[in-house]
């Protein structure tokens, strides 16, 4: 419902999810997505905008054509896809779990039992995966990452969903009360958000993700953000997923 | 100043304050209302202030009609000075601003001049070194003579006094007196509501008594208190006669 | 003087402040105590605490205070604002304008804050066509915290005592003239802990506008925390600047209060 | 009965009531108006609305309407004991009891809920071994409430004046007597629409509750919003639910108050 | 009853109130303070009932030193009545209530009996009618009188009255004499704050003039009135005669 300045690509994402999206020591954006971002802006030959919106206020500021493009590592789904369009996905993950350091279990299936509980990040994949699959365990929604991994640390939930590269990192933090199952047991994929029936932008954006990929764009992202992740989990025999 | 009620009521809730009361004065310079507590004096006198309405029948003071119409009663309640049967100073300022702040606001005085005037009426009432004092912190005399002196200050056509000397000892008590034969000698006007008859015969020259809520007698001051008409006023008298 | 008599207050002349000593004694004991509560549940959680990795972060914090204070004290101004004009509103003797002042306040006062910011900022600031988030926050803040304004100051009004009224009615005073120099004074001093709180409201409320994106206070420091995987190292400084802004003000406020007192 | 009658309110006689007429045209006069504002704005926003999607999800609605009543109840008795308990402990003797009121509700209205929260149940909640989520939710808003609540009781108890307490004294009333009979129920009226406020508040608040997984309503209309991604189809249920309880609670108080009413 | 003051200072702030007060009487059973407005009466009633302390100097009543000690204070306020100056009802409570609440929560009556005496009080003092309105639909003499009718309730031994009489008409004020002579007939002892002196002569047995926070003089009431000894003394009364 408003005009604005053509020259401008603004992007929304959610900077608290590194390293993909987040802020350096000086407050400013940085980040796989951010570089991405960055690429993509240079590509349309605009100057580039990062707005740094909450999750939940990233479709509504979509709809409501107060940014151009979400590129927030937001997994497509199908519900999603109702509200907002989706481009090609440029990259493919899957969930892992989170459990405490003395519970046995080896994959979903043991966490799903009646008398569990399982902590999610509302909105995420995660969250949607359970309500959908999860039958017998409770489920707990969580505003904040940081809260559903000091549940599982604490021993007041038995598992945290969560996607591979965010359990590896909490596990890290408190690999004294916890373990994490690093093998993701569902697949999905991220892909750029733009508005319902924005097919110009959205071809370009799939074009450019296209050329970004075979001219080795993510790779050389990966070794920047990820060289460390890469080679932990190569040493820990799980596969990565970037 | 003339005065004329006809068959006024003022009726709170379930209370008749005053019962169809009629009174006609054709000329009086300062009129004490006496009559028993409770009787309607405190009533009448917010009525012919212009502080409320009647709930029924016609008040006239002078040419005017205030008796139902809001308009002309806060015309008149610009001319009119008023003492609370229990004082009503501003809890929140102290003397002198309780008397100087209408001048400046309400008169259009100066704010030097409303200072000086406040302060010479302090003065006038002895309560100079009491100026910054808060009304909490006053006696209950001073308290009243800050009320008297806030109520005379803009020079009002008209006063409202009631029960102006009730917490003033006998020479403070004098010391208003003249302040109100000085207003009369101004040709200002007065009227007071008092139980002290000794006070309102030398004040007033008309005397009217009121008990519930209806008059029981009007006419000369001397005359009413010494000689009364009625029975029920020479009752209500004699007992004043034991003090 | 005895031990007892440190830390005990007369009876007697209740206005009469402690001793300096003794207030400053009572007050260690008293914060002494609630120390010894926080550094022990600490204690037994046995966490490992990485102030490191915050500290790093640290102008992210100083970034996001500056940016809640600024968007706090602009609102705060225009909050009174609304607040006074919908008191007066409420008792305007068009009776549509007063109902309006009544729904503004009950509405706003009975829904949440997210959802008005959703609503404000999605819907109406966007048919307005106004697009600086900034400007449609201050105007969400001040419309929030106006709404309770207006009812702090509606209550303070309405505790002026009748007599009062008619006090200021015979002395000649105008509609305004007794809301000026007689009722707003004595209201204004009544509902002066009530601001202070809404005040310090207002500073801690404004974390919300961080769904529009507005990178305040909380914002950041969530982000850190996020960002650098803490659970409780970033809540701290988030605690301590929000205090370094609400209690001097709501301090400041009790001298004031103090200072006005007169009694009815 | 001319139109300018109707939607006038005398300036006589200011205690009674307008008409009844008077006050129904009059409030649909203002509420007309306001839902043109909206009406409009979301006409301009042209907004398709997909009401379907959310409405398969409505038992989450309710359900979590029905959380958060039953929290924000039990919160609420225990926030008025311990406002009530803050309040009389501000006037305690023995000193380091009055600092530790003073502390407790400077700290707990300075900082945010958001902090106090995560404190609260995963710091001391964990050390004490407290492991019910509900409990400690309800345990937190009680102390949150409370602190506002008992600065709300601390203004009404020293708005009452002090001649009055002379009275009291004077009659042989003992200080507790003195408190049940005449400063309470003068600092209750006084308080009473804070106090409604503050409730209000309180239920609204008790939405930050979702951080620690509580489902309660709005937690509830959150996720169906991270669901179906309907975000204004999610919000206004959200609205209403809450105004449901906050508008009675607030017209309920202005009725007491009314009937509370006396001159000082 | 005895009374003692000595060198009794009152300070508020900047003002003091009393100044090095002495009083020394043997026996009396109803004792006025007259004096000019501001001289300290309602100060040395406060002190004399227990409801401040003195800033210096001691004070007995009978055999008890109530000056420095809050216990000694609290318990003589028990046995104790108080009419303030300006009345001081409680206003959230209606007449009857004002009245009836402490004879039920300090005196321990049951509630009937409480309900059955302060009605009967009302009756007396002819406010039975209105006795379920608030102090602020009462009039002024209305008011002073629940007031008084509050005082007397529980049959204290000693009861203080500020000015009991000010608002209220020659009639009620002879009621109020004739409840204080029964009083005294009941061994009830009583200090009266006045400015009426007729008032005083009649009710009192022992009259002591206080002026500027001083003793000026005091002795037999008849004889102090009519026969004053010193200067101030006959200065003050003769403006009294006035009225
Ligand atoms: N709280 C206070 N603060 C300051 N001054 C005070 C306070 N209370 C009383 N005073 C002053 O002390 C003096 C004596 O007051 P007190 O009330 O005893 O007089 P009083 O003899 O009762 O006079 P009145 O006949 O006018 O009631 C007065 O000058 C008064 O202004
Ligand atoms: N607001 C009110 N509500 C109910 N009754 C009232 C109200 N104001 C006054 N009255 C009653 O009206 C009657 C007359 O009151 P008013 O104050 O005029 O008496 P008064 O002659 O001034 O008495 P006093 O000498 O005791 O001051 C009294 O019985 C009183 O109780
Ligand atoms: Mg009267
Ligand atoms: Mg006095």
């Amino acid at each position: 419902a408003s005009e604005r300045d053509d020259s401008v690509l603004i992007v929304g994402m959610e900077l608290s999810y590194p390293p993909f999206e987040m802020t350096d020591e000086s407050n400013k954006p940085t980040g796989i997505s951010v570089e991405m971002a960055e690429a993509l802006a240079s590509r349309l030959g605009k100057e580039l905008r990062i707005e740094n919106i909450p999750f939940a206020g990233l479709i509504p500021s979509l709809r409501t054509g107060k940014i151009d493009l979400i590129i927030s590592s937001m997994t497509r789904t199908e519900e999603r896809a109702q509200s907002i369009s989706f481009s090609d996905p440029y990259l493919h993950t899957g969930l892992c779990i989170l459990v405490s350091k003395d519970n046995p279990a080896t994959s979903v299936a043991d966490i799903d039992m009646p008398g569990k509980r399982i902590a999610v990040k509302q909105g995420t994949t995660g969250h949607i995966y359970t309500t959908k699959h999860v039958r017998n365990a409770e489920i707990l929604m969580f505003d904040k990452e940081a809260a559903a991994a000091l549940e599982v640390s604490q021993g007041k939930v038995d598992a945290f969903i969560y996607d591979q590269i965010s359990i590896y990192l909490n596990w890290k933090k408190h690999q004294e009360t916890t373990r994490a199952l690093l093998n993701p047991f569902n697949e999905e994929s991220w892909a750029i958000g733009a508005q319902l029936g924005n097919t110009e932008l959205l071809g370009k954006v799939n074009a450019f993700l296209e050329d970004y990929k075979s001219s080795g764009g993510f790779d050389a992202l990966g070794d920047k953000y990820l060289s460390e992740q890469k080679r932990e989990f190569k040493e820990l025999g799980f596969p990565f997923f970037f | 100043m003339r005065l004329e009620l006809k068959s006024v009521v003022k009726q709170y809730g379930q209370q008749r304050a005053l019962d169809n009361l009629n009174i006609a004065i054709l000329d009086t310079s300062c009129l004490a209302l006496i009559g028993p507590s409770g009787g309607g004096k405190s009533t009448t006198l917010r009525l012919l202030a212009g502080l409320e309405a009647p709930t029924s029948g016609s008040i006239r003071i002078n040419e005017n009609e205030i008796g139902s119409d809001a308009a002309k009663r806060n015309a008149h309640l610009k001319n009119v000075g008023v003492v609370f049967q229990s004082y009503n100073l501003f809890p929140h300022l102290n003397a002198l601003t309780n008397i100087a702040l209408p001048l400046e606001k309400v008169h259009r005085h100066s704010k030097a001049d409303s200072i000086t005037k406040a302060e010479s009426l302090l003065q006038q009432f002895q309560l100079f070194e009491h100026r910054f004092k808060m009304p909490s912190q006053l006696s209950g005399g001073q308290n009243q003579r800050v009320a008297i002196a806030r109520a005379i200050a803009p020079d009002p056509d008209i006063v409202f006094l009631d029960e102006p000397t009730s917490a003033l000892d006998p020479e403070m008590t004098a010391e208003v007196l003249d302040a109100i034969e000085s207003l009369v000698e101004a040709k200002k006007r007065l009227v007071i509501a008092t139980h002290q008859m000794g006070f309102a015969k030398q004040a007033a020259d008309t005397v009217a008594i009121i008990a519930g809520g209806k008059l029981v007698e009007v006419g000369d001051a001397s005359q009413v208190i010494d000689q009364p008409g009625t029975e029920r006023a020479r009752e209500f008298l004699n007992a004043s006669l034991k003090f | 003087m005895s031990i007892k008599s440190i830390f005990y207050h007369a009876a007697e002349g209740d206005d009469a402040l402690p001793s300096r000593l003794s207030r400053y004694a009572s007050f260690f004991l008293a914060a002494l105590l609630l120390s010894l509560l926080l550094y022990g549940s600490f204690a037994a959680l046995q966490y490992q605490w990485n102030w490191q990795s915050v500290l790093r972060y640290k102008a992210k914090f100083i970034e996001g205070w500056f940016t809640t204070l600024k968007i706090a004290c602009v609102s705060l101004i225009f909050a009174f604002l609304v607040g006074a004009i919908s008191a007066l509103c409420g008792r305007a003797r068009f009776l549509p304008v007063r109902y309006l002042s009544t729904l503004y306040v009950e509405l706003i006062r009975g829904t949440p804050l997210l959802v008005q910011i959703f609503l404000f900022y999605y819907v109406i600031a966007d048919a307005a066509n106004i697009q600086n988030r900034y400007f449609v926050g201050v105007a969400i803040m001040a419309i929030f915290s106006g709404a309770y304004i207006s009812e702090i100051l509606r209550a303070g009004i309405e505790g002026v005592g009748k007599s009062q009224l008619l006090s200021a009615k015979a002395i000649g005073f105008s509609e305004y003239q007794t809301f000026r120099y007689v009722i707003a004074p004595q209201a204004l001093r009544s509902s002066l802990p009530a601001l202070a709180g809404q005040t310090a409201n207002l500073i801690k409320d404004s974390s919300l506008l961080s769904i529009i994106a507005i990178s305040e206070f909380t914002l950041n420091a969530q982000e850190v925390n996020a960002i650098t995987y803490s659970s409780f190292e970033s809540f701290f400084p988030l605690a301590i600047g929000y205090l370094a802004v609400t209690l001097p003000i709501m301090r400041l406020s009790r001298v004031i209060e103090k200072k006005l007192q007169f009694d009815t």
